[in-house]
């Protein structure tokens, strides 16, 4: 599967409209047949700073940006500077950029790359109310050759509501820009295929959670905002209703926490989604949704920490609260996926089995999957709903942590008469009583445990792919580029496996046997400071003797061409 | 605990409505002895729990009285408050629950029996000058009769019991924290 | 379980599990379980249609002690919990119980907002001044100068927690005093509670026999607030801020309709929200 | 050193007063010369419940209970069912319980023992205003083989303030349970030694937690209570005022940390007391002084978990949340004492290093070391103070988070001129201003985490003991009955090392090397359900390849027979 | 840093950092900032001699932007981590600042055991009824039509909280309310509630131009008080209920003697406290 992509970096500043821009470069493109991938990177002011889309558009699936652009369109120069760190350019890289007067302009950071100026605030200015951007819209896409005609659509739905005048402007200026794009260097974009309409979705990792959430039956969401979880929640806000479900906005998390704890309490699959700060507020109260043996599920899309830290950015360093966050022996459940589109099986999947296992279920998704936008192919609909184990009829003596054959007994529902019973996050006895004896604690410590880890979670706990004697782990959103490095190198026949973790607890020890049989070397990736992945590997699992880590903090990404360099020493040399 | 004032204003009219009094009243007496009874037995005063037991058996009994006395009346449906007792909000026995001491003695708690009957006692009396219909005057009449005997069979059982001495409820242990 | 299918009603004793409770005899606690057992009967709540719950406290060991569904919780989070549970279950009779620590201490945030948000549903306070649980410290309610917190040993000098008055300006929509020493009493206003749409404060002086003997007076001292509930409240504010915090009764009675989110879908399958995701 | 000692358990209920005759007995073995421990059981009621207190005396420490007790005595026989499984007895162990007419009472469990009647509430009434449990007191004086002029002057102080009625009647109790405990089987207790005044100590873990604190330099606590932190925080209550210091209490935990960190950042060293379910509440804000560097220390004294959990009863499952509760990557300091009068020395060691390194200190103690009380030498008064590195004089530039020679940058305290910054939970630059670059993310992450990994210090990070080539870990109160064990080893010429580790984290690996030098065999031993402590050595530390593990959750204790039990297979066979 | 031994005041702009402010122009937060620095400076209070405490919002930047010492904690904690260090240094100058978020959502339970405690801090609240960092969700005093909050996509449906009121209700020693479109008023109202003794709470109706910008009519709608400050709770009480929100300047001033521990010691030595344990 060899792909041929195109990365495009747009900036501006000061209100120049280049999220919008780019956005729509991705739905043309996404129309025109091609896969794409979008994130933006902003500075600190809410309104009016700088900020940049990161576009990439290929005919092969994308979850990875490249090594480095292909072409960088500035609307001003001076917007560019913030972002160079995550803008790697080549050679024969091209930056178009307005440089209003035509010398370089001294704001614009030394590169490599070719410069060329295109005064697109005079342009502009020559269309009434038109907009510098809308000619950057033209020019881009001219110069990665989507037909003109594959903007008009788009511009018309998102300026609509603007009026006719503000769309007729745009119009005339996206023309001026793709003739004027004509005039400069094309690049030979992907073949442009036909795609049958709506069979390619437009999705951010967020979206794409919160239908997770729903297609698994979560009917109940309370939280409180929090970046980068906020657009989860946004978009439960506005569909939780279509299901006759409904968002409750807390005044704090452990009000979140306990909401979706009583709302599951009462039957209805819940969950909240919060990023590291929020999480560190409800782990007290999963706690309480461990003891007390009621499903839900939390969602925390990650960012960079320590406390605040940066909120706005990417970093897989919440693995440790989530794991071992909660005080006490407290099992559950910790997933992450293994995607931007898988955030909708993983997210989906997770509310089956905290629903089946009467238990939390902690998903750990992150802000580079949460809020990068993608062209994906239709995802499946699986088959995973919630279904708790409710009593048809309840006996004359209802114990509702009893422990059975199964260590999962059987939950009732306030309503159902006779299966009356309390809660308790104090230890219990099977009925349910407030007890402090030893063998009632160590008999539901090992209810609380068994259940889980004597689940059959099947094939889903982790991706598992290639073959060779030389293996990459890792999870999250490090797995975008650990696979686009892996295909570039099958490409080459350097054969690599991976291994995508997406159960991260319990652990599954058979399953890692198996996956490692034959394996001899390991590159662990994350994106941790203080290696927290590499830690758990090796707290619940025999690892091979010969394993490297390959960590950093966010927020810089990981690229594919920097874990084909960390394999190098193994494949490069001894070309496995 | 009502808005209303304390006194009692109303005027039992039938017999019917004394019977389902007094039926309130003993039926709630079994519930409070047999509640003080579990207390005490929690709080391993056995000896104590033992006669609180005792007291709801025999309250048991003065309910199955007011059972038969009822026999064949259709007796009104009041809720608890719906009820108007003598100058508190609560039936003769309502107040024991605060009178309980995990220290408790036998003669504690005979004394707070005997303070429910001559509740009672003054509960009836109240009826019985207040009645207006001929009938509820003389039920009441009988109804004070027998808790003026009960109060004076309490009497006598108390006096079996030692008067507990003034520091009857010192503990020098420290109190146990839970959660 | 009980039957709870007849038209019967079914009588207080029934509404409690048979747990026997650990409260220290002479507890204000074991009346107000009885008032809410009461309560329960007189609106003839089948046992498996009312759910309550609580945090931890002394108190917060209410619904192990009923035969209706429960919730022993965290400590502080009980009216969170409680919300979850109505807002998703709007059938069910939901009643939040605790103490003075746990709903004015470290969930004094939950109070103002549930207050502020008014779910249809009751929240019973057994206020005794005092952490019965721990050991005895202060809690918001008490008096600045009680010298018997072991970790406030010269007092807390800080302004006691008014709850009515907190509750009336977070806007509260029912609001009642009551006292332990009156059952009968109670459980009419706790009925009163459950029945007035929205939310309902019923604090209940309780009295802690073990860490504040002295409350045993409490009894002699409350009596009946002199006036009717009023619905203004600002009137409501000039009386409670007056009182002595001694009257009991039903003291505001707001209409404001409950927070309760509909619960209709407009879509028949999830499927349908795909759509908005198509290219 | 060979240990003769005497277990002694005191049951009765009803507020019969075992515990205030506990006290008391304890303390006349101190004075008598003898060292002791006493913890205490109880029932789920807050008055009158069941109650035990679990006595120890012996001519050498104790840290920890005995395999089997050689007396019990059960004022009521009732009382006692409830404790069996803490009161293991033998054959030739003896009950002394008031049959109330001599015959054998149904409700006194069926144990091997030998069982004596003894007619205490009899004799008790016999004396106007006697109490049984005097009786009892005057009669285990008796039989242990204290003189009876030890108890005199505790009556004295304890009845005091009960009026000189009580006092009498209490002694009059006394002396009749002393001469009829002559008529009882005596045991030979240790010897009698001489000790001169004061230089035993008697106290309790949570107390000597307290001590340490303030010895440190703790001037400032903001707490909230909760079991079994509580007697730490009251301790501190009466204390800290007298030192010029104060404690707060808080609205909630919250509140206690936040308080704790602001009046660190004004100069003062602070400290919060808490169990499992406060500090999980607490992570949030921990992650803050971590960012921030402000130096904290946060005590948790362990209880059962998960969730509320059994309050009043011992496990160590608060090691995941500690190690690895915070979000993001946030290294701190965790500590947790080895012995009861530890308690004194890590609390007080954490309060130094969070101010030498600017950092928070969590400290695990556990409800068993806190609440245990003990009769000790005079702990030594070492000299580990709060010394943070505060400036003399502030430069014209000052960067609160400057990367300078040293990792731990000078901290200005407020009234300093010159030195004001802005501390931060944000990412930030070296002068403290808000930055979301990687560079000054990686810059101080490496800052944050250099500070305490590349700290010397010392030899306090462990407890190592013994030679051979078999190894014991452990931590906490689970190193009292471990230290029995291989003392009694000792005794019988068997050899096995011991390491109790003082500093959980960071990790010191070359401390561990050196310490694992020659070590073949190790038996962890823990108290938690999930092997915490097991996991946290796999992923911290290479250990030798036989590996055993001896685990179970609270509340029930070790002991040392039972630490020799699981040593049988490699010392008993091979002798080592 | 700045010289402050002179005895000559300083100039607001002295109390400025220099890190440039990321707000929104437009954004009321700029204008409070000047207010501060304008109230510092009319003290003339020695910028290393008050702190500045703050959680997260975009209000919740103050400290940076000020040359005192300054934190910038996290979310809703900022009154706890004053208090802590006021109650730890009573010589410095303690102020809190922060948004209506941050201050009545999250931290609703620190505001309210704060007023209680009454430390001698200020508390500055820019209140712009939304959470302007996170993107325009509804805040606690949003009004409950705002239908803009994408987490409440047809308007809360909930009571405004109501700071002022609460603040009375539960102990504030000083209370004010101030509009941003009034830089030199609520400096003076700022340095009024600094040196008033006790907890004193500024609430300052600052304009969200990002996600609220009806709220630039503001300055149009708000009015001085018609009346004087008064110390009697229950009048407070009357007027609080009874406004629009839309009253300036300062509303309540009470007498409450602020909560401040003496920190002297009374031994000299640690060892001292070892003689408890001697046997
Ligand atoms: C997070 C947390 N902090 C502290 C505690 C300890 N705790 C349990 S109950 C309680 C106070 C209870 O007081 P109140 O609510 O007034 O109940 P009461 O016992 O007086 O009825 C405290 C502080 C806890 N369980 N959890
Ligand atoms: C524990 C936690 N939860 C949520 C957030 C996200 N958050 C940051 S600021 C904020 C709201 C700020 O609103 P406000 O205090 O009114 O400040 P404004 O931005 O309006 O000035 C939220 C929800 C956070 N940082 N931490
Ligand atoms: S400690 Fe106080 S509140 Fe708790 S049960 Fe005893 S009397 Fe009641
Ligand atoms: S978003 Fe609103 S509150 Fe934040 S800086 Fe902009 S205008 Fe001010
Ligand atoms: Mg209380
Ligand atoms: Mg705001």
């Amino acid at each position: 599967m060899s792909r041929q992509s195109l990365s495009i970096a747009l900036s501006g500043s000061g209100g120049s409209g280049v999220m919008t821009t780019g956005s729509m470069l991705l739905e043309a493109a996404g129309k025109a047949g091609w896969y794409g991938i979008m994130t933006r990177s902003a500075g600190p002011q809410i309104r009016g700073g700088e900020a940049a889309a990161l576009i990439r558009v290929s005919d092969q699936p994308l979850e990875s940006h490249d090594d480095s652009f292909d072409l960088v369109l500035a609307i001003d120069p001076a917007s560019l500077g913030r972002f160079m760190g995550e803008i790697p350019l080549r050679e024969d890289s091209v930056i178009i950029c307005d440089m209003a007067g035509g010398r370089r302009d001294a704001s614009l950071p030394e590169t490599l790359a070719r410069e060329i100026d295109l005064p697109m605030k005079k342009m502009a200015k020559a269309v009434k109310g038109g907009r510098p951007n809308m000619i950057a819209l033209g020019v881009l896409a001219r110069v990665i050759g989507l037909p003109e005609g594959s903007i008009g659509g788009i511009l018309e739905k998102v300026l609509r509501a603007k009026g006719a005048d503000a769309l007729e402007a745009s119009q005339a200026c996206v023309k001026e820009g793709y003739a004027a794009g004509a005039e400069l260097p094309a690049f030979s974009g992907p073949p442009i295929t036909d795609v049958p309409d709506g069979e390619r979705w437009s999705i951010t990792g967020n979206e794409a959670a919160g239908l997770g959430a729903v297609r698994g039956g979560v009917r109940f969401v309370a939280a409180y905002p929090i970046t980068p979880a906020t657009e989860v929640l946004e978009w439960l806000a506005g569909s939780l209703p279509k299901l006759g479900g409904v968002l409750v906005q807390a005044e704090d998390e452990l009000a979140s926490i306990n909401q979706i704890i009583g709302a599951s309490f009462g039957g209805k699959p819940s969950l909240t989604a919060t990023s590291g700060p929020g999480l560190a507020l409800m782990t007290e109260s999963i706690g309480l949704a461990v003891c007390s043996e009621v499903p839900v599920v939390v969602l925390d899309v990650m960012r960079c920490g320590p406390s605040t830290g940066i909120a706005t950015k990417n970093e897989q360093s919440d693995l440790n609260i989530a794991l071992n966050g909660l005080h006490g022996d407290a099992p559950h459940l910790v997933l992450a996926p293994t995607s931007l589109s898988d955030c909708i099986f993983t997210t989906q999947w997770a509310v089956h089995l905290a629903e089946a296992m009467q238990t939390a279920a902690i998903v750990l998704s992150d802000q580079s999957l949460g809020q990068t936008r993608a062209i994906v192919d239709k995802p499946a609909d699986i088959a995973f709903i919630a279904k708790r184990n409710v009593p048809e009829v309840v006996g004359e003596t209802y114990r509702r942590y009893a422990i059975g054959d199964s260590p999962v007994s059987p939950m009732t529902i306030p309503g159902q008469p006779g299966g009356q019973y309390t809660a308790d996050g104090l230890e219990h006895t099977e009925a349910g009583a407030p007890s402090s004896l030893y063998d009632d604690h160590l008999a539901q410590l090992d209810k609380r445990s068994n259940k889980i880890t004597n689940f059959n979670f099947g094939e889903h706990w982790a991706d598992i792919d290639g073959t060779g004697d030389t293996m990459v782990i890792t999870w999250g959103s490090a797995c975008g580029p650990v696979r686009e490095a892996l295909s570039r190198l099958r490409a080459q026949g350097t054969e690599v496996r991976m291994l995508a973790i997406r159960l991260l607890a319990p652990e599954r020890p058979e399953d890692m046997r198996a996956a490692l049989e034959g394996v001899k070397r390991v590159l662990l990736v994350e994106q941790s400071h203080s290696k927290q992945f590499y830690r758990y590997l090796r707290a619940a699992y025999d690892l091979p003797a010969e394993v490297k880590l390959f960590h950093r903090p966010g927020p810089l990404a990981f690229k594919p061409g920097e874990i084909i360099e960390q394999l190098s020493d193994w494949c490069g040399s001894e070309k496995l | 605990m009502t808005n209303e004032p304390r006194d009692r204003k109303k005027v039992i009219a039938t017999t019917e409505e004394l019977l389902a009094y007094s039926l309130a009243l003993e039926e709630e007496a079994v519930e409070r002895f047999n509640e003080l009874a579990d207390q005490m037995e929690v709080h391993n005063n056995h000896e104590v729990a033992d006669l609180f037991y005792k007291l709801a058996e025999i309250e048991g009994k003065h309910v199955e009285n007011v059972n038969r006395a009822a026999e064949g009346k259709q007796l009104p449906d009041l809720l608890a408050w719906e009820f108007d007792w003598v100058d508190e909000g609560y039936s003769p026995e309502g107040g024991a629950l605060e009178d309980a001491h995990y220290l408790m003695q036998p003669w504690h708690a005979i004394e707070l029996a005997k303070h429910g009957e001559q509740r009672a006692v003054a509960f009836f009396r109240h009826v019985a000058s207040s009645a207006t219909d001929a009938g509820v005057k003389k039920l009441a009449e009988e109804l004070v009769a027998e808790e003026e005997e009960h109060v004076a069979l309490l009497e006598q059982w108390q006096e079996r019991f030692p008067r507990p001495e003034e520091d009857w409820d010192d503990d020098l242990d420290p109190p146990t924290i839970l959660e | 379980m009980n039957d709870t299918s007849a038209c019967s009603r079914l009588g207080p004793k029934e509404y409690k599990s048979g747990v026997k409770p650990v409260w220290c005899p002479g507890c204000g606690d074991f009346t107000v379980l009885g008032s809410l057992t009461k309560a329960l009967s007189g609106l003839n709540i089948a046992p498996e249609n009312a759910a309550v719950i609580s945090g931890i406290g002394c108190s917060s060991r209410m619904p192990t002690y009923l035969s209706t569904y429960g919730f022993h919780g965290v400590h502080g989070r009980a009216l969170a919990l409680a919300t979850g549970l109505k807002v998703a279950r709007p059938d069910l009779t939901v009643i939040a119980t605790g103490g003075d620590g746990d709903g004015f201490s470290i969930g004094g945030n939950h109070f103002l907002h549930t207050c502020r948000r008014n779910p249809d549903m009751t929240y019973i306070v057994m206020d005794n001044q005092v952490y019965g649980m721990t050991k005895g410290q202060a809690s918001p309610t008490t008096e600045p100068n009680w010298e018997k917190g072991k970790l406030t040993p010269s007092g807390t000098g800080i302004n006691p927690f008014q709850p009515l008055v907190i509750a009336l300006a977070s806007g509260a929509n029912f609001i009642a005093r009551c006292s332990s020493s009156d059952q009968n009493g109670t459980a009419k206003v706790i009925m009163e509670a459950i029945r007035h749409p929205g939310f309902s404060l019923v604090q209940v002086l309780s009295p802690c026999v073990t860490f504040r003997p002295e409350q045993r007076e409490w009894k002699k001292l409350v009596q009946p607030a002199p006036v009717e509930a009023t619905s203004d409240p600002a009137q409501a504010a000039r009386r409670l801020l007056t009182d002595e915090g001694l009257y009991t009764g039903v003291l505001f009675k707001g209409h404001r309709p409950p927070y309760q989110p509909t619960l209709e879908s407009t879509i028949d399958q999830v499927t349908e929200l795909d759509e908005e995701f198509q290219l």
